[in-house]
């Protein structure tokens, strides 16, 4: 019988993604004998009109990983969905917006000016941006449309189910994969990894106490810590509490606080706005100076609570500016 | 879903404000809204016999009524609901009387809000989910803590409707402070006439069962099933068998201080508290008898004609299973030691208000003869108001008390020594309620008892001069004055008992700043606590005289009698928090914000579980959780939301 | 820009705003019909969560009643709200939202004339302040 | 009537890229572009986050090589905070590091840009790949590339938490010292790293020197420009990736400058094309001279084979004789034929792996003091190391609460760029003649960015200050 038909896409993405398929390691060649790979652009030399001879529905499922950021990613998008039984936001970007959401909080034209006139490092007396008229080919050089707004995959496409993680373990890969493969797959919109946060997991759970308190919250590079005791009890922030689990801890083994790359457990539509939730329950004083004082103590809070979720928190980001 | 809408005229309160044909047509016009009807008075007999009939007759399946603020008649439709077999929470009560009509008088703009209140009203019923009412079975008996005059009322009350109450008390004695008293305010009635009886009744009722000399140990469970450990004190004397005729502490080789008579004199080691103490039976204490050191003596034994020595006697944990409880733990008083100014305790003739009583009791160490230490009878007493009591030092708060039991003591010592010249220093008098005025007019007339206003208390101060006692305050016009007198009597303030702390943990109550337990609400739920079926009665809950302590003795029995019902269930308030076990990860971000205890985290299952027993629904924890786990019944994040959207996109 | 209606979400509790709010209607008092009320039991019960959809959802303002400090009908339910609505007012700024467009205040079921104060200066800011556009 | 031939995307390599060709009359190639399409502008977002945040936050440019960003962020923020990392914390980050560039290079070599040899340029498309590799080269190599790659994930793993990104550096050292035990776990694992460098240069030499089509292609003028090139160089000109000077040569080898990296605006400079997100670094004080090689030209390369030509020699035994063998079969140094990086990488796979041993067997590495701990916020701070694909820069400027006011990255590939686009418009001019146009020929194209290895994911995230 004919072996199912996988692609791997990227939109705004970083490769890490691609690299956590490869650390599937020998179950690669395993799954490389069970199924046909006919788009993967960074291990194989198929091109995007390879793509198009695809017929609608061809594809068994489609791993695409990235954030939405530029008009020709959502046209891939939107044709990998045609060509695709399946859509399986692949990593933090594409199931959040992941770290490249975090442009959200700036408009389009500051961070084109940033990177292309106003470093030091550039020479660029007429300004040019990227995107530009070219004096030579001008229709044929063009390049694809920087959008004001980053989104997560689901935003401009179904998605039939999400693995997390920034990036995902090969574990839920390959869980992934297989359910693919083999059927067993969970209801559609299914976020494949744990259902209940970090914390349950966490090797530190016993250590933290019914009530937490804390005087102010520390930075990383202030002081050392107890590599066994609960980050929150030593006034370290952790996104552990607001954070699906799944990710095999794998920060908390390096002796760090979770940063929150597998986004909210089920039913939470603002991971930022749940973790200042429970970071505001650990403080017993009822003074306003205090509170604020307290919370004043977290350097960077939206960079911090929205690390992985801004695109696709509830704001999804700064307040538009008429 | 088949959605039916029903707009209450609220005759022509809503109709002259709002379109009501406008809203009717716009509702129609909503998502799964299958049928509008609008009526003069919804809450009428004729307006709910029309919505039961519409529900029937289009068989709805979830119900929106838009007339006046859910506060007056959500549960009156709700009623109607279910008459009409529909769950009652498939409801949604649109306020648009309060909400637009009454307070916008532009018509097109009211009826703007109304419509898209309806609409908000629709996004929200469509995700209500029917909720049952829960019923738990429970016990009916009941736990009274404390055997004072609060607790026997209490105790009384549920035992005369059959109720089993387990009465526990911490001295070997019932009766409280009260009962060491010689006579009571206002009528100046003998302390014993009013309370024997009372004691009698507990002390014999078939429903009572008195445990003395026994302390609470743990309490486990909750509202209508709760599990208390008792620990009952060795006694070493056989309670059915001994009679209280004193042979054994006549033989007794053992002198202590006897804390009955407040140290005034002393008592065996084999000891009845006082004379006509109930229950009358001797208790060896074990800390002085010197056989319990490891000396040889059977005195006792020997001396006791029934036979009812028992030293091989141990303590007894008793578990008793309750579903309420009553704590009536009564005061202590302040000590005046902690106010140098007053000598106390260095000063000869000086006495607490509570030491006088036992003076004048005809069962206290002088059998009632108001005598100095070298046995004369005093002269000149001076009554001192306010110790420890309306200063930020000591305790902020006015007793309430001192007052009328100052007042009484000079009625006292008038009757005993008429020739004695009183004076009581005072600085302002608090005489509430219907007899005290009248007591003190009556009190002022009499010869040779004197009232002296000072400016404040802590400018009052006592030495000792010779066998007398100087007396030095400032008087309202701030001079400095003195007096000499040969007793004095300290008014001192009713504090919180010195185990009310170790109770309120053993309990899981809370406290107020003063120590006193702390009421569920100061006036809608003065007798309730924030911890479900506990509840607190008498001086455990402020100072109070004999009515007031009486008084919520018996309200909190009431309170028992209406929720615990024997052979009915308790029923569950339905709004209430719900965890899903598979969302929460145990964070315990909940546990502590719960003001009743009624999450707890379990450290098996390594995740947190609500008692609905104990939940109040308030959501506080629902707010909080990081993993929503946590459920708000018809409160729930997705309705509050759908009704946030409905309000702002209609 | 004074042609703009804002409208503002309040969360009021059960047993002391609401109330107000209820007593206001008796007494018929006026006041702005931008305000959008949602019950709830308790103050405490506000998710932060809620007031970003409020705003996401167009609202330009969001109010929230709780019962005076000390009145909590669930004792320190309040305590609870205003910890979060201090922090959340501290991270507004990052989103683009001005601290004032959020508040949190406490009336008693009788402060009627606090009431309608608090909303009609609330509704006037807020007009000031103009719109509010959230991205899509 | 001109003809457009498109390659996009460009397969094989990190990241976005599309080449166009455009063809004369005759059917030549009159120009050729290589374009970065995406862009995400992280640039902007690092402002106002916490500068601690920075190595957990930059990785993230790019998941390729994030142990790279990782390492020059701690290293800037090490300068920031004016912090030394005790010994064992350097140790650890240096045998992270080198363990990271040891499988980040197989990586390319297996996966990516060596298919195109061991399976063979004429190859059809859909075998150019690693499961061509492994047809090729048998599945028992196979499996023991990804057995090798997968216990240097391993080492890393246990070192820094996870496998691909690094979370383990902080302002003056980094979270956990390692054990005794995992010390040992840490030799085991990495006992077969230097025999499997050997062998993998082995298959070069069968594939490269001794087919002579090939040896002869890399060292033909299609694969050959003249420029100047950039490496992080040791106090003894050795090559280092984790730290060391600056050293600039020119084409024809000589020292043009040597710098630390703090003073780096001084020499490099940034052009904008505008069709291009990618922008392309040059030398500032030769200047920008457009797509030219040679010594009048500010293009110049970085990378592995940059690095062999910047510096005099390998700091371990083994890679030093290969680096002499590699420059006496080229012709000595320098070497311009930019096929011969492949070579190159290979010899510093090989020296990696004889790092990783010596810094495996290093007593000190597991010492308990692993954190100093900084007393205060210099507000500047700059880093450098040299990633797989050539240096990288990091530099940052803060407020006193240590949050990113200004932030400025200089990308591996960036510095490329300029060379990358002049060698696919050489060999597109070179292979495409006459209107003929064969995937093969386009390959031949693509093989020509191949060897850079080049990750535009990184050179399209440019951090700018």
């Amino acid at each position: 019988m004919e072996k199912p038909k996988i692609a791997l896409y990227w939109c705004s993405s970083c490769g890490g993604c691609e690299e956590s398929v490869l650390d599937l390691a020998e179950d690669l060649l395993d799954l490389a004998e069970s199924v046909d790979v006919l788009f993967w652009p960074v291990a194989i030399d198929m091109k995007y009109h390879d793509v198009e001879m695809i017929p609608d529905g061809g594809i068994t499922a489609t791993l695409i990983n990235g954030a939405v950021r530029m008009d020709n990613q959502e046209q891939m998008a939107k044709i990998l969905r045609k060509k695709s039984r399946l859509i399986i936001a692949h990593g933090s970007c594409a199931h959040l917006g992941g770290v490249v959401g975090l442009a959200n909080f700036f408009e389009r034209r500051a961070i084109l000016n940033r990177s292309f006139k106003e470093v030091p490092t550039v020479k660029n007396s007429q300004g040019v941006l990227p995107g530009d008229e070219t004096k030579e080919y001008r229709k044929e050089l063009g390049l694809p449309h920087f959008h004001n707004t980053v989104k997560a995959l689901d935003q401009v496409v179904e998605v039939d189910y999400y693995i997390p993680g920034c990036p995902p373990t090969p574990q839920l890969i390959k869980k992934a994969l297989l359910a693919i493969l083999h059927g067993g797959l969970p209801l559609k919109g299914s976020v494949i990894a744990e259902k209940k946060a970090l914390c349950y997991f966490c090797s530190r759970k016993e250590s933290k106490p019914d009530m937490i308190e804390i005087k102010r919250f520390k930075r990383l590079y202030e002081e050392e810590w107890d590599p066994a005791r609960c980050f929150l009890d030593q006034g370290l922030i952790c996104l552990g509490p607001a954070t699906r689990g799944g990710c095999e801890e794998r920060c908390i083994k390096a002796n760090m606080p979770c940063r929150g790359c597998f986004g909210p457990p089920d039913n939470v539509a603002d991971q930022g706005a749940k973790t200042l939730s429970f970071l505001a329950s650990l403080f017993e004083s009822t003074d306003e100076k205090e509170l604020k004082r307290l919370f004043n103590s977290i350097p960077d809070p939206a960079g911090l609570f929205y690390r992985y979720g801004l695109a696709s928190s509830i704001l999804k980001g700064k307040m538009i500016r008429q | 879903m088949k959605a039916g809408i029903f707009i209450c005229e609220c005759g022509p309160n809503i109709r002259d404000a709002i379109d009501i044909n406008d809203i009717a047509t716009f509702a129609r016009g909503l998502e799964h809204v299958v049928f509008t009807a609008s009526f003069n008075l919804l809450c009428s007999e004729e307006g709910q016999n029309l919505i039961e009939r519409d529900i029937k007759k289009h068989n709805l399946s979830h119900v929106i009524i838009a007339a006046c603020t859910p506060k007056e008649h959500e549960n009156t439709f709700r009623k109607v609901l279910s008459k009409a077999g529909l769950n009652p929470f498939l409801l949604q009560v649109v306020n648009i009387r309060e909400q637009c009509a009454w307070i916008i008088k532009d018509r097109v703009l009211a009826t703007q809000k109304a419509k898209a209140m309806i609409a908000a009203a629709v996004r929200r019923v469509a995700l209500h989910e029917p909720l049952e009412v829960k019923e738990i079975q429970c016990e009916s008996d009941a736990l009274v803590v404390g055997a004072g005059i609060a607790g026997m009322s209490a105790a009384l009350t549920l035992a005369q409707k059959n109720r089993k109450v387990y009465l526990v008390e911490r001295l070997p004695c019932i009766g409280g402070k009260a009962a060491r008293f010689e006579k009571v305010y206002p009528h100046l009635e003998c302390a014993s006439c009013v309370l024997d009886p009372l004691m009698d009744e507990v002390l014999h009722h078939k429903h009572i069962e008195i445990m003395t000399y026994s302390e609470i140990q743990e309490v486990l469970g909750s509202y209508g099933n709760f599990i208390i450990k008792v620990k009952k004190k060795a006694q070493f004397v056989d309670s059915k068998s001994c009679i209280g005729c004193g042979a054994c502490f006549a033989v007794c080789p053992v002198k202590v201080k006897n804390e009955y008579n407040e140290g005034l004199d002393k008592r065996k080691a084999i000891y009845i508290p006082y004379p006509g103490a109930l229950p009358h039976i001797a208790a060896i204490d074990k800390e002085h008898c010197i056989r319990f050191q490891g000396k040889e003596c059977n005195a006792c034994q020997d001396a006791c004609p029934f036979g009812s020595i028992r030293y091989e006697e141990t303590d007894q944990i008793k578990e008793l299973k309750v579903g309420a409880i009553v704590l009536a733990t009564g005061f202590d008083v302040f000590d005046p030691k902690r106010a140098s100014q007053f000598g106390y305790g260095k000063i000869r003739n000086v006495y607490t208000s509570l030491e006088f009583e036992r003076l004048l009791s005809s069962n206290g160490p002088t059998g009632g003869k108001i005598l100095l230490k070298n046995g004369e009878p005093p002269k000149r007493i001076a009554l001192i108001h306010c110790v420890g009591s309306r200063t930020k030092k000591h305790n902020e708060y006015c007793s309430g008390v001192c007052c009328m039991y100052s007042l009484k003591f000079s009625y006292l010592i008038k009757e005993q020594l008429p020739d004695s010249s009183i004076i009581e220093f005072y600085t302002d008098f608090c005489l509430p309620g219907r007899e005290s005025q009248g007591f003190f007019n009556n009190l002022a007339g009499k010869e040779g008892v004197d009232f002296v206003q000072v400016k404040n208390i802590d400018s009052v101060g006592l030495t000792q001069r010779q066998d007398n006692i100087l007396i030095t305050y400032k008087d309202m016009h701030g001079k400095r004055k003195k007096l000499l007198f040969n007793l004095v009597v300290l008014s001192v303030a009713l504090e919180a008992a010195r185990d009310a702390g170790k109770l309120a943990r053993i309990f899981g109550i809370s406290q107020g700043k003063d120590g006193f337990f702390l009421e569920e609400h100061a006036n809608i739920a003065p007798v309730s606590t924030s911890i479900g079926g506990i509840f607190i009665a008498g001086c455990a809950h402020g100072p109070k005289d004999i009515q007031s302590a009486v008084t919520e003795g018996q309200a909190a029995a009431g309170r028992i009698f209406s929720q615990l019902i024997p052979g009915e269930n308790l029923f569950l308030e339905p709004i209430t928090a719900e965890v899903n076990e598979d969302s929460c990860s145990g964070c315990k971000t909940c546990v502590s914000l719960c003001p009743y205890k009624a999450l707890t985290y379990d450290s098996v299952k390594k995740i947190v579980s609500v008692n609905e027993v104990l939940c109040r629904g308030c959501g506080v924890c629902v707010a909080a959780c990081p993993s929503a786990a946590i459920k708000a019944r018809n409160f729930t994040d997705n309705q509050i939301v759908a009704e946030i959207q409905g309000l702002l996109q209609g | 820009m004074n042609s703009f209606e804002p409208q503002i979400i309040a969360f009021l509790c059960n047993w002391c705003s609401y109330e107000c709010a209820d007593s206001v209607g008796r007494a018929q008092k006026e006041y702005p019909s931008n305000l959008k009320i949602v019950r709830i039991m308790c103050s405490g019960r506000v998710d932060p969560q809620f007031i970003l959809e409020a705003f996401q959802k167009g609202a330009s303002g969001v109010l929230i009643l709780g019962c005076h400090l000390g009145d909590c009908h669930y004792k320190e339910g309040n305590v609870q709200a205003m910890k979060r609505y201090i922090f959340l007012k501290q991270l507004l700024p990052q989103f683009g939202i001005e601290k004032d467009r959020l508040r949190l205040d406490w009336v008693s079921a009788t402060e009627t004339e606090k009431f309608t104060m608090i909303v009609s200066t609330m509704v006037e800011d807020i007009r000031q302040m103009g719109p509010l556009v959230a991205r899509r | 009537m001109k003809k457009q031939i498109s390659i996009d995307p460009v397969t094989r390599l990190e990241g976005h890229g599309k080449i166009s060709l455009f063809l004369d009359d005759e059917g030549n190639v009159e120009r050729a572009f290589l374009q970065v399409p995406d862009f995400r502008g992280f640039e902007k977002f690092c402002e106002g986050r916490a500068a601690e945040e920075m190595p957990t936050l930059t990785q993230k440019i790019c998941g390729v090589c994030p142990t790279a960003h990782h390492t020059a962020s701690a290293k800037a923020l090490d300068d920031l905070f004016k912090v030394e990392p005790p010994r064992a914390a350097r140790k650890i980050r240096e045998l992270l590091y080198n363990t990271f560039m040891f499988e980040d290079h197989l990586l390319h070599f297996y996966f990516l840009g060596g298919p195109d040899f061991i399976v063979g340029l004429d190859a059809p498309k859909d075998k150019r790949n690693f499961f061509g590799v492994r047809d090729t080269l048998g599945v028992d190599v196979a499996r023991k590339v990804i057995e090798i790659r997968k216990k240097a994930r391993e080492l890393n793993a246990m070192i820094s938490g996870s496998p691909l990104y690094p979370v383990c550096c902080l302002p003056g050292g980094i979270s956990k010292p390692l054990t005794e035990e995992e010390r040992i776990c840490i030799k085991e694992l990495s006992a077969d790293f230097v025999p499997f460098a050997e062998y993998t240069l082995k298959i070069f030499a069968n594939v490269f020197l001794k087919k002579k089509e090939y040896f002869d292609l890399m060292v033909s003028d299609i694969y050959h420009h003249r420029t100047y090139y950039m490496g992080l160089v040791d106090d003894n000109n050795k090559v280092n990736f984790y730290d060391g000077k600056v050293r600039v040569v020119a084409p024809d080898g000589k020292e043009v400058v040597k710098f630390t990296a703090k003073n780096y605006l001084k020499y490099m400079q940034e052009r904008v094309e505008p069709w291009s997100f990618m922008k392309m670094v040059y030398l500032k004080n030769i200047g920008w001279k457009g797509f030219v090689d040679g010594a009048g030209s500010g293009i110049y390369r970085v990378g592995p084979l940059a690095r062999l030509n910047a510096s005099e020699g390998m700091a371990t035994p083994l890679a030093q004789i290969e680096y002499t063998k590699m420059f006496n079969a080229l012709g000595g140094k320098p070497v311009h034929y930019t096929l011969a990086y492949h070579w190159a990488r290979l010899i510093e796979v090989l020296y990696a792996a004889e790092r990783i041993q010596e810094l495996a067997n290093d007593p000190e590495l597991t010492q308990p003091k692993v954190r100093s701990i900084p007393d205060n916020i210099e507000g500047e701070g700059i880093g450098v190391c040299e990633a797989p694909r050539g240096m990288l820069l990091h530099h940052y400027q803060t407020d006193r609460k240590a949050i990113l006011q200004k932030v400025n990255l200089l990308v591996a590939t960036q510095n490329n760029a300029a060379a990358l686009q002049m060698s696919i418009e050489k060999a597109a001019r070179s292979v495409i003649k006459g209107g003929n146009v064969s995937d093969g020929l386009l390959n031949m194209v693509e093989i020509a960015f191949r060897a850079y290895d080049p990750c535009f994911a990184c050179a399209t995230h440019i951090i700018s200050k």
